[in-house]
């Protein structure tokens, strides 16, 4: 039977050993470790994440004239403010680099001190955040006052929400360290902690320019 | 103390959702009365609601799906019954129990029966095909199945407790504001999806991470089978869709519980954003559905057919390229909302092109077939029925694609035929096929062959006779939703629709007899080798059921369809039986975790619904809790020892020789 | 529109064919009255016949297939690894481009011949119409006949109509099956419609979209009449019937089931541009009603 | 599974075992909150001041904003267009075309509604 022959070694198209899209060795397509296999779950997870912030960018850049004869942003953002909580984020994002170093190393110290400082940076983020929002519903600019408004605090709120659930991943993460020491399921839950507050940076990014840089000049 | 909620909630006066929900309820404390008094109430915790393993939690999916079909197919037969009697009359539904049953009947269908089932067979099938001893993250796949399930006890208690959404299976504001909607039924939906919304994200993750991550040895992306490729595909999409459609219900959530003003009529709110979002969603939603689908017959056409899949680098073409076209036809959904003709005519081309792909892998399909032996099991037979049905509503929409046309068939029964023809001729048809074919790898034995036959007759005459009739209907002018209407022409039908449920229903309950009289007879039907279909992947190669490890030691694959490969091999060879050195494998154990969370979750949707606000902060505390409690865990892992392993595996082995060597001596 | 006109003889003949019962049964968009609807199901059959001359030999061939290739015939060739062909694979895609190709082009012209804002071609001035869906019914204002009705529709035969259409509380969709294009009403909002019926008759019309619990008797009559009936009904609606003003739209706007056709003697001239500037605020919905 | 655990794959965020240095990994840090800085306070200036011609003001913004995305995914993220670094990066791709396909789509149907729904009056001013 020829048949049986040439499907036991061969491969009918030609393709399985020249192994597809490019990875050289079975080797590289073997099972990750299971650190990889976390951080890439996590990757995953935080491009949905950013996909739905997509989702409000795209209604808020919809409803940015929908005023409803309310005030616009040129009339509300102040750019004193959001240059604070930008340096704010950015540091952050550099102190918990720290932190991460500090993992590496096996230094509680370093690691300890980054993550410290990375809380005061984003609770001051979220301070200054909450002083703009109360301040804008004092000023009868609140959520519900015209399309545009609900935009705007959805989507900067949606953010302020991540960088507050990110705080208390924060603190249990310390907890965890404190408790448990530097074991790998831990390390890699610091992993993602950390994906996490750098991407939070970059939807900063996105936002101070699209909402308040552009919006303020209009 | 109970924000809105008050005895008048429970719709005491109406005897249909009374009775209906009385019976459910009957049922439901039923099987728990049975569960506890006989003692299961243990093993069930043990080794089902807190397990992690990939092929229980696969299971139960499966079975949530199959429940919810029943309540689903219970509104169908309402609503085609209420349309056969409603001539000239009012029937015997009023308008707001109509208008929630076809609400509650779509999204039910959708979400908790179209997806469970194919997320329960990927769930179940993929890792085996990798040859993997799970999922990329057990628990969380716990998470996920829990967390639909809340959604779906949500739409439930809906019945008794308040009402349903009467707005549609996509709530189109205005009328799902709450000036137009002032009830909480809406409400119901919106929770029911974000809650269950969350958990098919995570499960999407989860199936990523674990196509592109965990493979056996040698199990490189092209060698493998379809099934892993579609499921990858669909659950991208459903990681770059799903956030979409939870950023738009929290956009109408933000509207209705703080006056937002994002779809509102008032302060500039814009409701065509609203359609714009979820289409955004919901058209990769429905590939969501089709692609696992499409995996299904990839995997069983071939085995039936005795040889390779046709074009194997094809499909995966194609496959990735609905994977991302899916993103960029959804605007065919609202064309009758006057955007213009170039933005109709743009999404009008995209959406035709995804003919292309699909095209391929029918005629892929076809040259499978072609120079085959075809064996006509069950699921060929729902294969075969597949094909045919699924071109037809894939042709009619294409028809939809075309603008002009849309503009005189759009909301029409038209349109309802279209999509029924799709759904069930493609996902329904290929969950049952895929339910036939992987039933003897999760129980060990195979489902009644003469009972699926019927079954599968009387569906695709009962399908074809209660929706070729809409297309008709549609041309006439009738549009979907009508909870009655005083046109001649249109009523014999309908009614000739109602004939085809009634046809439906005997399929239904040929099914359900069939497994009952399979788990009767489970010893006549029993698979001894893990292989009863002479299949190609790596699932047959390990016993049936497999242990929870799946296998004793990670194949090698050395091509595409590994299992084939290996069977052929050996029996050139002569040698399957040398035994491999066995050695302890850590699995990761189980966890109350998931079904806790879903615990929390269900009572804080039921409190956000009904306004009583400590009872969220309860739940969301609770949930916080939970994981936190779960983080802290010492032992994630138990080990099997190696002695255990390989008692396992030879039992397998021995059965695998004696059935060839019975094979042997009768030929 | 780039198909022969034999294959259209074709798809045509097949049809009438196969179904007689679709083309007796009157009423329906394969019944068209008028130039769009006429245009709109020629477009459709064009488009499912392009399409049934591949679909037809796909689904023959698989049946074909699938029977001759059963185990039990023995003069069927088995083949156990044949599983790939470049000329096939070739084959297999081009086949579903090329078609395609031809219908995404009739998609794209058809598109934009067939916009529904896009005027009528006409030696006659169009008609203008303010169409409102309110909840539930429809209410039409004549512009420059200075009348309103509720629930019916009275136009002139073989000229064009205008329709600019809003809704006063809900989304809808204007429809008039055997006239073509259906088009969404939202608040706030304007659409625009070109409709003409080509001869005097009586048509049905509706929302095709999907509105809230009176939704099912939300339809009209719609009538095509000659054009100095028209004129003569327009004369004979001045002298009946009450005046719509703010207050009677106020009333006219609140939730209503299966209302019976009425007529306005007279209407405020701004009324549509009141209801789509939101000066005259959107119907209360349910809550008013209690 | 762990038996065939290679390094040839890299999680996101991580860097390879043996550039794991504590002085490197500073620097590399150090350096992209540089990079941040100043591209931020360039966006901030073009903003804020008459210096940059103003119709060009968005699309600056938002040229220095990718930029800016970019070093923080370079430096903070460790993504690279290495072998290791495949599977991130053809994720990263997915991710931003549907992001772009979604907020694009939406602004462009929905200018176009808009465009074609302009209530009454407007459009009898532009008839005229
Ligand atoms: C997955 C999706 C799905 C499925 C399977 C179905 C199945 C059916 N639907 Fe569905 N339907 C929708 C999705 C679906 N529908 C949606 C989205 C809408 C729009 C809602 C809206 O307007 O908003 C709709 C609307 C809709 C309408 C309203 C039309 C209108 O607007 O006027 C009607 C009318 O009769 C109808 C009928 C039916 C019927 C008769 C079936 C039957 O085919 C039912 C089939 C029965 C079953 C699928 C269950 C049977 C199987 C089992 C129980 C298995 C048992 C066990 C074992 C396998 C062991 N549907
Ligand atoms: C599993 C679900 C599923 C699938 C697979 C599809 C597949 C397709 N759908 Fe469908 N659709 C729905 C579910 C689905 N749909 C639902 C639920 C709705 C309504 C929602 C609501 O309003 O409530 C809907 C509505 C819908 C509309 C909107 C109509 C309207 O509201 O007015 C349109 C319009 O373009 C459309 C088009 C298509 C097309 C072109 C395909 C294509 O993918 C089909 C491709 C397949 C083929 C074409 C057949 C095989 C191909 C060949 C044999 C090759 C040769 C053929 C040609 C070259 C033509 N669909
Ligand atoms: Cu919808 Cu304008
Ligand atoms: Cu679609």
């Amino acid at each position: 039977m020829s048949g049986h022959h040439s499907t036991a070694g061969m491969d009918p198209n030609h393709i399985g050993h020249a192994g597809g899209s490019g990875p050289p060795s079975h080797a590289a397509r073997a099972a990750g470790s299971k650190r990889v296999i976390a951080g890439y779950g996590f990757w995953i997870f935080l491009l949905s994440d950013i996909i739905m912030f997509a989702a409000f960018f795209a209604s808020y850049a919809v409803l940015t004239d929908a005023t409803a004869k309310g005030p616009s942003g040129r009339d509300l953002f102040d750019l004193h403010g959001v240059a604070w909580e930008t340096a704010c984020l950015l540091l952050s994002s550099f102190t918990s680099g720290i932190a991460t170093i500090g993992v590496w190393a096996r230094r509680k110290s370093w690691f300890y001190g980054g993550m410290a400082v990375t809380f005061v940076l984003g609770a001051t983020f979220l301070g200054l955040e909450l002083r703009e929002f109360t301040s804008l519903v004092a000023r009868d600019a609140g959520p519900s006052r015209s399309a545009f408004l609900s935009a705007f605090f959805t989507l900067v709120g949606c953010h302020g929400l991540h960088v507050t659930a990110g705080l208390l991943w924060l603190l249990t993460m310390m907890a965890q360290v404190w408790a448990k020491g530097f074991r790998p399921d831990i390390l890699r839950r610091v992993l993602c902690f950390s994906l996490f507050w750098h991407a939070l940076d970059i939807v900063w990014v996105a936002l101070f320019s699209v909402v308040y840089l552009m919006g303020a000049g209009r | 103390m109970f924000g809105k909620l008050s005895w008048a909630a429970v719709p005491l006066d109406q005897p249909i959702p009374m009775i209906a929900s009385g019976v459910v309820a009957l049922g439901i404390f039923g099987v728990m009365a049975l569960v506890v008094l006989k003692g299961w109430l243990p093993y069930l915790w043990r080794e089902w609601i807190t397990s992690v393993d990939h092929k229980r939690i696969g299971v139960m999916y499966t079975l949530l799906a199959m429940v919810m079909l029943l309540r689903g197919f219970s509104d169908a037969i309402l609503m085609r019954s209420q349309q056969a009697l409603a001539f000239q009359s009012p029937g015997y539904l009023p308008p707001e129990h109509y208008d929630q049953i076809f609400s509650a009947h779509g999204t039910l269908m959708i979400f908790f029966v179209a997806m469970p089932f194919v997320i329960g067979l990927m769930n179940f099938v993929v890792p085996l095909q990798l040859g993997a001893r799970d999922v990329a993250f057990p628990t969380l796949n716990s998470v996920s199945f829990w967390l639909t399930a809340t959604g779906a006890l949500l739409v439930n208690i809906s019945l008794v407790v308040g009402e349903f959404a009467r707005t549609g299976w996509l709530p189109y504001p205005p009328l799902s504001e709450i000036a137009y909607s002032p009830g909480v039924g809406v409400d119901y939906y919106l929770w029911a999806l974000q809650i269950s919304g969350v958990g098919t994200l995570l499960s999407g993750v989860n199936l990523v991470t674990t196509v592109l991550k965990i493979h056996a040895p040698g199990m490189t992306y092209m060698r493998m089978p379809m099934f892993c490729w579609t499921t990858l595909a669909s659950n991208l999409l459903i990681v770059a869709a799903f956030p979409i459609l939870t950023a738009t219900l929290a956009m109408l959530l933000l509207d209705r519980y703080l006056g937002f003003h994002f779809f509102t009529n008032e302060a500039g709110g814009n409701v065509m954003m609203f359609m714009n979002l979820i289409w955004a969603w919901g058209h990769p939603e429905v590939y969501i559905l089709i692609l696992p689908a499409f995996g299904i017959f990839s995997e069983i056409i071939p085995t039936f057919s005795g040889k390779p899949l046709f074009g194997y680098r094809s499909m995966v073409a194609a496959t990735m390229v609905i994977c991302i076209l899916a993103f960029m036809v959804w605007l065919h959904h609202f064309f009758t909302m006057g955007a213009g003709a170039d933005v109709n005519g743009i999404f009008a081309v995209t959406t035709m092109i995804i003919a292309v792909p699909t095209g391929v892998k029918v005629f892929n399909w076809l040259f499978t077939m072609f120079g085959g032996r075809i064996v006509y099991s069950v699921p060929m037979l729902w294969s075969l029925g597949f094909i045919v049905t699924f071109v037809i509503g894939g042709m009619t929409g294409v028809l939809l694609a075309v603008p002009p046309a849309d503009f005189v068939l759009h909301n029409s029964l038209f349109l309802v035929a279209h999509f029924h023809n799709v759904i069930i001729g493609g996902v329904l048809f290929g969950s049952f096929a895929g339910y036939t074919y992987w039933f003897p790898k999760a129980f060990g034995f195979r489902l009644h062959d003469r009972l699926g036959r019927a079954a599968f007759w009387f569906w695709i005459v009962g399908f074809y006779l209660a929706f070729m009739p809409l297309y008709v209907l549609g041309l006439m002018g009738m549009t979907r939703r009508m909870q009655h209407y005083d046109v001649p022409e249109w009523h014999p039908w309908l009614i000739a629709a109602a004939a085809g449920a009634a046809l439906i229903l005997c399929g239904i309950m040929l099914q359900v007899a069939q497994l009952v009289v399979s788990i009767r007879h489970r010893e006549s039907l029993r698979d001894e080798t893990g292989d009863p279909w002479n299949g190609r992947s790596l699932e047959w190669a390990t016993s049936s059921p497999p242990p929870a490890f799946n296998f004793a030691i990670l194949p090698n694959v050395e091509g595409e369809d590994a299992y084939w490969g290996i069977k052929q091999h050996a029996r050139d060879q002569a040698h399957s039986n040398e035994e491999p050195e066995y050695e302890d494998i850590e699995m990761p154990a189980n966890t109350p975790t998931g079904v806790i969370c879903a615990f929390f979750a269900t009572f804080m949707g039921f409190a956000l619904i009904w306004h009583i606000w400590w009872l969220v902060i309860v739940g969301g505390i609770g949930a916080y809790a939970t994981f936190v409690v779960f983080a802290w865990r010492n032992e994630t892992e138990y080990k099997i020892d190696a002695d255990e392993v390989a008692k396992i595996d030879r039992a397998h082995r021995r059965a695998i020789r004696a059935h060839s060597d019975a094979a042997l001596a009768s030929s | 529109m780039g198909v022969s006109t034999r294959c259209r003889r074709w798809a045509w003949r097949a049809l009438v064919g196969a179904s007689p019962i679709l083309l007796t049964a009157c009423g329906g968009v394969l019944d068209p009255k008028g130039p769009i609807g006429t245009a709109e199901r020629t477009i459709l059959i064009d488009s499912l016949a392009i399409m049934l001359a591949i679909v037809v030999p796909t689904l023959l061939a698989t049946m074909g297939v699938a029977w001759w290739f059963r185990t039990s015939n023995t003069r069927a060739r088995y083949l156990p690894t044949w599983a790939y062909s470049g000329q096939l694979e070739l084959i297999v895609w081009a086949i579903p481009l090329l078609t395609i190709m031809l219908l995404g082009g009739v998609a794209w012209v058809a598109s934009h011949e067939l916009d529904p804002a896009q005027k009528l071609a006409s030696d006659k001035p169009a008609l203008e119409i303010q169409a409102v869906s309110l909840d539930w019914k429809w209410l039409f204002i004549y512009p420059d006949q200075h009348i309103a009705s509720v629930n019916q529709l009275v136009v002139p035969a073989g000229a064009p109509v205008h329709f600019a259409l809003t809704s006063g509380s809900v989304m809808n969709a204007f429809f008039v099956p055997q006239l073509g294009s259906m088009i969404y009403t939202m608040n706030g909002m304007t659409t625009q419609l070109n409709l003409q019926a080509d001869a005097p008759g009586h048509f049905a019309g509706m929302s095709s979209h999907y509105s809230g619990d009176g939704f099912s008797d939300m339809h009209f009559e719609m009538r095509a009449v000659p054009a100095a009936e028209f004129q003569s009904w327009v004369d004979a609606t001045r002298r009946t019937g009450p005046v719509l003003d703010a207050a009677g739209y106020a009333d006219l706007a609140k939730q209503s089931t299966n209302v019976k056709p009425s007529l306005y003697r007279d209407i405020d001239p701004a009324l549509f541009h009141k209801i789509v500037s939101q000066e005259l605020p959107p119907g209360p919905g349910p809550r008013a009603e209690q | 599974m762990s038996e065939h655990a290679r390094q040839a794959d890299i999680a996101p965020g991580d860097e390879p075992i043996d550039d794991r240095e504590i002085a490197k990994g500073v620097r590399g840090y150090l350096i992209g909150l540089g990079l941040a800085t100043l591209l931020t306070v360039v966006s901030f200036v073009v903003a804020g001041t008459g210096w940059v011609w103003a119709p060009s003001i968005p699309i600056a913004l938002a040229v220095l904003a990718v930029a800016q995305m970019g070093v923080h995914l370079v430096f903070f993220l460790h993504i690279t267009t290495g072998p290791d670094n495949v599977n991130n990066v053809m994720a990263l791709a997915f991710g931003v075309l549907i992001v772009f396909l979604v907020i694009a789509g939406s602004l462009w149907i929905v200018s176009h509604l808009n465009q074609n729904m302009l209530p009454m009056d407007q459009i009898m001013q532009m008839q005229r």
